[in-house]
């Protein structure tokens, strides 16, 4: 089973490593491939944890539509570099603070908590498995998110789109 | 148990009503608003007689009880805190509500001719504090009385701040800095009560969470009860604690010495039918929730601290009485009146016989009744003249000899005159007080003194006297204006000459509080 | 008759009520109603007092429950004594004759009406004052006759000095009726009634501790120093001489003021039981006879020095009662009453000629007002003591009594207020009506609606004396009062018509004989006395002037000591709103922050034992 | 077999660095980049659970799909009210936006 701790290993590095480049690169658009890279090693994760179909999705998704509208929305913005003049020293330490003791908390929490060892079986292809659960028991929510991305497509093009008529 | 909706819901949540149709009406139909406005308030007061002519006075508990289960809070397997809607009056409280509805319908009458803009709004607010008032007398559960207390405080803190004189949203602000400081106060004592004393065991052996006051009082008052729940038990230091947080929350609200400067600001901006209001009512709260908790649930540390009662009422009579004498303005002299006053309500609890008891109640009732009459002529004055000050004012008996009439009948007898309402309560009071206390007794009766002198000096400056310039030309009240006057001094001189009418409802109640202290 | 004396009082206060509400239609006619009323009343009285009068009449009392309390009931009710019913007979005479002759003194005042209100407001309470059957309504109606003298004594109300005066009166009567209140609420949780009956019950069988009676009778009669002017509460009395004429004659003469006597006279038997509070009477009203009497030889207001004399003789029906003289200070209180309210009626006929209240400014005003120069001088010699009329007999019995009782001072005192007495009325009489006249008014007689009640009253003045022969004494102690008939030598008798005489022709000397006012500054012992031992200037510093400056200590301690207090926990919490409004920069990843931080602390808080332990 | 501990941990890092991101970058972009990593670490734990929970089932993985479609139209509105504001402001630095100040 080394095989899987060291892939395991490699996803981890990857998505830990990506996220923490974005909060320290210079530049906005390495800041977006970087977490490219972090959206990537969930995806690695996600097929560890046999979840093929939503690796794909993770890819489809986050890898790809999200970090290019991202990039793109740092060409539109012209955002180059980010502003480092403004210097908010007890922000950030108060920052840095909370985010590393609510990790502590959850860390400590998952480490003292006894989980089960078991690995549930969720069936060989879960692809079929995920389409039953969606088109039975989820269907209205399933329909319910369709309609929320329709909003969200109509707000996003009601709100990006220039006031020229006015 | 009641199943269906009873008298005291509807004459809590009867202006309401008022609310609903003023919605529909446009906000510059000020007529029609101010119509519904009077019209509606009267709907509590003739439901408060019905209640008072059908109240049975040999009970000494509750009656018109409502009893609904409202918000349910499962906690563990075994516990839930319950919040019931349960409203009912007893001797204490029915005559408040009674009390609250004539001011009120007062003020509304007053409020026609004294407030002059944003009517809609006004009223819509009013009625909304009617709802707290009216409440408030009624609750039998803490967390009710929390909530309609809160509701008059937030209400009248936009009454003042809206509609008030010049300085009006300071004064907003000094009322709810102290009052939301008195409630939060409150709010922790009410907290400690639930968790230490407020407990029955339901079906099935659960434990019940209870704000119920009937519940907490028998778990005060019988010793050593088997819950030690939360590690949280009935101790002295708790006992002790809970009662000096009530007796500092409601002194804020009475006011005690020296939590007192709010009122002076206050009630000087407040517009004045909310004047009426807050010193005929809102003042009252305090004295009620002292009697209806801190003798209620802590009778025998209230026996201890007698005389500290009796002391901060001396303090309250004279301090009030000695600054109303050099005051300058009519107004300021009112409004540390009602300070010396209230001293007097402290004065009777103190006394721990049924005659100081009775003495503070009929002192509630009739300090209401004669603060707000005050309050109004003031009012009606100050819509005339545009003052209050002595230095402008004199002689008003010339051009308005009505209202200087009904204004020097005020005068006597919040001075207790005989045949009027504040005989009854000082003589009560007094005599209360020399049964057990007879040298305390002998240096408050000179309060009496005191309120002769201010009240007879600013009264006598207003009315007597070679007539003011700015009085030359007013005209007397109106017809529409003399109705609160003539009401308030027919009640005062109703009290004052039947006093039973008032003493026999609350007779049973006050000998049941009497009882506890008793043993 | 008796069961309905509750008819008596009720006939003002129907006028009361009528007035109040119509008051202002009826305008001048009120004036008939108030008349009527009280001559129903009159009738009712006359009813009373003659079937009282037969041998075998009881007392007649009846009580209802008025209030209940715990266990203690409180009842109104009437009573009738022989006392109470030769009150109610004053009284209602007395009144009457007020309102007739206010008829005409009053004509043409706008405030007609309300002057009748008042006069029916004050004799309702005085009426019932007059019939309680026990302390507590007795004290009710003792207020309430206190706010009615006020209201009256304030009638003028633009009058500045009118309005300080009816404030001077009001204050100075309640701070004697806070003995009063005091004495009667110690009695009633001592013997647990305020009834009069109950009460000497419990004193004559020895309940009550005998420095307890002493406490408690001194406290009630600091009551009657209020309201009876006596010293030191007496400056309001002369003050009140602000109020119309006939006010003063009905109210500060006959009745009001003599109510406190008519207490002391009522609660006699607790007065009786404690021999110290017997002393307390009689000094004070010793005191306070001569006192007065001084202050009154040298007064200018004609009104003012009745008003002292009125001072002076309270103080001899005191001095008689502490003396263990009932039947002198009640015959005297009876026969005061007639020619006190005649003198008073008849200054007012003078005043209302000549329109001044000066003496100075008067004189000779006999040739044009036989009338009211005639029954002035019965008044005036009925007061002195002359042989024969009314005042004579009374104060004879006055100083026998005290004579008897051993007091040499106070009877040496109270001959030579006697004697002033005498004196200041025959410089007044003098005065006014001989002489040349020092005023340039046009003085014509009285209207008849003044003069008949004068007439009627000085025919009382007169002839009211000699019901000491008919049996007075005997019948007015038989209300269980033990009193008994004093005899004393003769030469005291002899000794008070030297008195009268003497005063007389003194005054005769000075004022009769040349007629000249003296003018110029007065000195010495005048200037003492015209000053009126500077008693009011003396309160004033005493008293008035530290209250008032206490007052405005008070005022900057409320100012800046508690309102400092506030300022400083406004002070307080704005400081921390300055904290917590920097932390509302805008900014939303600061309000995130301190979500966070909050969220943190709270899962530390609460997971706190856990991650410890 | 890698424990379901090490999956969580792995999201509580990613938690926390997507957290504080969110708290202190200035950038309007990658404040909500760092908000679409604090959704992702939510989704490593529900498909964490999904396959090691107490009741493990397909459910967390049909939740995160949903968590997934929110989080795509969160981003596409992000996008377009940063790109308004930039419009109007021309800016997107969220330090400069303290209208609710005023």
């Amino acid at each position: 089973m080394t095989g899987e701790y060291i892939a395991f290993f490699i996803f981890a590095l990857m998505a830990i490593s990506g996220a923490v480049l974005m909060l320290n690169l210079d530049r906005v658009i390495h800041m977006v491939l970087s977490i490219g890279l972090s959206f990537i090693g969930v995806a690695g994760l996600f097929v560890l944890l046999k979840a093929e179909f939503l690796a794909f999705v993770q890819i489809l998704i986050y890898a790809g539509a999200i970090t290019i509208m991202m990039a793109l929305g740092t060409m539109m913005t012209s955002q180059h570099k980010e502003d480092k003049k403004l210097k908010r020293k007890g922000h950030t330490i108060f920052a840095i603070l909370g985010a590393t003791i609510i990790g502590l908390i959850l860390l400590n929490g998952i480490r003292t908590t006894s989980w089960p060892n078991e690995a549930a079986n969720l069936g060989e292809d879960n692809v079929i498995e995920i389409g039953m659960a969606m088109f039975t028991k989820h269907v209205i929510p399933f329909e319910l998110a369709s309609l929320l991305l329709l909003v969200a497509l109509m707000g996003a093009i009601v709100l990006a789109k220039k006031e020229s008529d006015k | 148990m009641m199943d269906s909706i009873g008298l005291l819901t509807l004459i809590t949540f009867s202006p309401l009503l008022g609310v609903l149709l003023l919605a529909f009406v446009p906000s510059n139909k000020a007529g029609t608003i101010k119509l519904i406005g009077v019209l509606v308030s009267f709907i509590p007061l003739i439901l408060s007689f019905v209640m008072f002519s059908s109240f049975d006075s040999t009970i000494n508990g509750m009656q018109f009880v409502e009893d609904f289960d409202w918000i349910q809070i499962p906690l563990a397997d075994n516990a839930m805190i319950e919040f019931k809607y349960s409203l009912g009056v007893d001797g204490l409280s029915m005559p408040l509500v009674v009390l609250s509805a004539i001011v009120a319908s007062m003020s509304a009458i007053a409020a026609v001719n004294m407030i002059k803009k944003r009517w809609k709004e006004y009223f819509i607010l009013f009625f909304l504090m009617q709802v707290g008032l009216y409440g408030v007398f009624a609750a039998q559960n803490l967390f009710l009385f929390f909530i309609f207390f809160e509701i008059t405080l937030i209400t009248m803190f936009f009454l003042v701040g809206i509609w008030g004189l010049d300085k009006r949203e300071d004064a907003a602000f000094t009322f709810l800095l102290y009052n939301g400081l008195g409630s939060a106060i409150l709010l922790i004592s009410f907290v400690v009560l639930l968790m230490s004393a407020g407990y029955y065991e339901g079906a099935n052996g659960t434990t019940i969470f209870t704000t119920d006051i009937q519940t907490i009082i028998f778990n005060l008052n019988n010793s050593a009860s088997p819950y030690e729940l939360l590690g949280v038990g009935v101790s002295d230091a708790i006992k002790y604690g809970v009662f000096f947080a009530l007796l500092v929350a409601f002194g804020i609200k009475v006011p005690l010495f020296p939590f007192h400067s709010w009122i002076l600001k206050v009630h000087y901006q407040a517009p004045p039918p909310m004047s009426m209001i807050l010193s005929g009512v809102l003042l009252k709260i305090g004295a009620y929730g002292l009697f209806r908790m801190n003798y209620g649930f802590f009778p025998e540390i209230t026996e201890t601290f007698s005389t500290l009662l009796i002391i901060l009422g001396i303090i309250n009579l004279f301090y009030g009485g000695i600054l109303a004498f050099v005051q300058e303005d009519m107004k300021m002299v009112v409004v540390y009146s009602s300070i010396s006053h209230v001293g007097i309500i402290i004065l009777g609890l103190g006394a721990m016989n049924s005659f100081g008891f009775q003495g503070a109640v009929f002192q509630i009732v009739s300090h209401g009744l004669l603060a707000s009459l005050f309050f109004y002529i003031v009012g009606v004055m100050y819509n005339r003249v545009h003052t209050t000050k002595f230095s402008e004012l004199g002689g008003m008996a010339k051009t308005m000899p009505f209202t200087s009439g009904i204004l020097l009948t005020g005068a006597l007898a919040s001075l207790g005159l005989p045949g009027m309402s504040g005989f009854i309560s000082e003589f009560l009071t007094f005599l209360g007080l020399f049964e057990n206390r007879p040298i305390l007794a002998a240096i408050s009766t000179l309060g009496v003194v005191l309120t002769t002198v201010y009240l007879l000096r600013s009264v006598l400056n207003v009315t007597y006297g070679p007539t003011a310039e700015k009085l030359t030309h007013v005209s007397d009240a109106r017809s529409v204006e003399m109705i609160p006057m003539v009401v308030l001094v027919g009640f005062v001189i109703l009290v004052g000459v039947y006093p039973a009418i008032l003493s026999e409802p609350i007779q049973a109640t006050l000998q049941l509080f009497l009882t506890r202290i008793g043993g | 008759m008796l069961e309905n004396a509750w008819l008596v009082p009720l006939f003002p206060l129907i006028s009361f009520v009528l007035l109040v509400a119509f008051g202002r239609q009826l305008k001048e006619g009120a004036a008939y109603v108030g008349i009527v009323s009280l001559l129903s009343s009159f009738i009712v009285a006359l009813g009373i007092l003659f079937e009282r009068l037969g041998h075998d009449a009881e007392n007649y009392i009846q009580n209802f429950n008025w209030l209940t309390i715990g266990d203690k009931t409180l009842t109104v009710g009437f009573e009738i004594t022989p006392l109470n019913a030769l009150m109610l007979f004053v009284v209602t005479l007395v009144s009457l004759m007020v309102h007739i002759y206010s008829k005409g003194y009053m004509h043409g005042d706008e405030r007609f009406p309300v002057f009748y209100t008042y006069l029916s407001l004050f004799t309702f309470s005085m009426l019932s004052l007059v019939i309680s059957p026990n302390l507590l309504q007795a004290f009710i109606f003792w207020e309430l006759v206190g706010a009615a003298s006020f209201l009256l004594i304030g009638f003028y109300y633009f009058k500045p000095s009118a309005r300080s005066a009816a404030k001077k009166a009001f204050i100075v009567t309640r701070i004697g009726d806070l003995g009063l209140l005091i004495g009667i609420s110690l009695l009633f949780w001592q013997v647990g009634t305020f009834e009069y009956a109950g009460v000497f019950e419990a004193v004559e069988q020895g309940l009550v501790e005998p420095g307890f009676i002493t406490l408690t009778a001194i406290l009630i009669f600091i009551g009657a120093i209020g309201k009876s002017g006596q010293f030191p509460l007496h400056t309001w009395l002369p003050d009140a001489m602000e109020g119309p004429t006939p006010v003063s004659a009905l109210i500060h003469a006959a009745t009001m003021v003599a109510a406190g006597v008519y207490l002391v006279a009522r609660t006699f038997p607790l007065f009786e039981a404690s021999e110290t509070a017997m002393y307390v009477v009689a000094t004070v009203g010793g005191f306070t006879a001569i006192f007065a009497a001084s202050i009154g030889l040298v007064q200018n207001d004609i009104k003012r020095v009745l008003a002292y004399s009125t001072v002076s003789q309270l103080g001899y029906m005191m001095l008689a009662l502490g003396s263990a003289g009932f039947i002198a200070g009640v015959f005297h209180l009876f026969t005061h009453a007639f020619f006190k309210a005649l003198l008073f009626l008849t200054a007012g006929s003078v005043i209302h000629a000549v329109h001044t209240q000066n003496i100075k400014e008067m004189g000779g005003l006999g040739k044009e007002m036989k009338i009211t120069r005639a029954v002035f001088l019965i008044g005036a010699l009925a007061i002195s003591g002359f042989p024969g009329l009314a005042g004579f007999f009374s104060k004879d019995l006055i100083l026998m009594s005290v004579y008897e009782s051993g007091h040499v001072t106070l009877f040496w005192m109270a001959l030579i207020a006697a004697v002033m007495t005498a004196f200041y009325m025959f410089r007044l009489y003098f005065l006014v009506f001989s002489g040349k006249p020092r005023h340039n008014a046009n003085v014509h007689e009285s209207p008849k609606n003044m003069t008949i009640p004068m007439i009627i009253l000085s025919l009382l003045a007169i002839f009211a004396g000699y019901i000491e022969f008919f049996g007075f004494g005997e019948w007015i102690t038989n209300n269980g009062v033990i009193a008994e008939e004093v005899e004393g030598p003769k030469w005291i008798m002899y000794l008070s018509i030297i008195a009268a005489f003497g005063g007389i022709a003194l005054a005769w000397l000075m004022y009769g004989r040349d007629n000249k006012v003296k003018t110029g500054e007065p000195r010495g012992l005048h200037k003492l006395l015209f000053n009126k031992y500077y008693i009011d200037e003396l309160y004033s510093t005493v008293v008035v002037r530290p209250y008032t400056i206490f007052g405005y200590v008070l005022k900057f301690f409320d100012k800046y000591v508690i309102g400092g207090l506030v300022q400083l926990s406004v002070w307080f919490s704005k400081a921390i709103g300055k904290i917590g409004s920097r932390l509302q920069n805008g900014q939303v990843q600061a309000y995130g922050l301190i979500t966070i931080i909050g969220l943190v602390l709270l899962l530390v808080s609460l997971t706190a034992g856990r991650l410890l332990g | 077999m890698v424990p379901l501990n090490a999956y969580l941990a792995v999201g509580a890092i990613m938690f926390s660095i997507g957290m504080f991101g969110v708290l202190n970058k200035k950038s309007g972009i990658i404040v909500l980049l760092s908000i679409e990593l604090m959704l992702n670490a939510v989704n490593i734990n529900l498909i964490a659970f999904s396959r090691f929970g107490f009741y493990g089932n397909i459910t967390g993985q049909i939740f995160t799909i949903f968590t997934i479609t929110v989080a795509a139209a969160e981003t596409a509105v992000g996008l377009a009210i940063l790109i308004a504001i930039f419009r109007n402001k021309g800016t997107i630095s969220i330090t400069d936006l303290n209208i609710m100040k005023r």
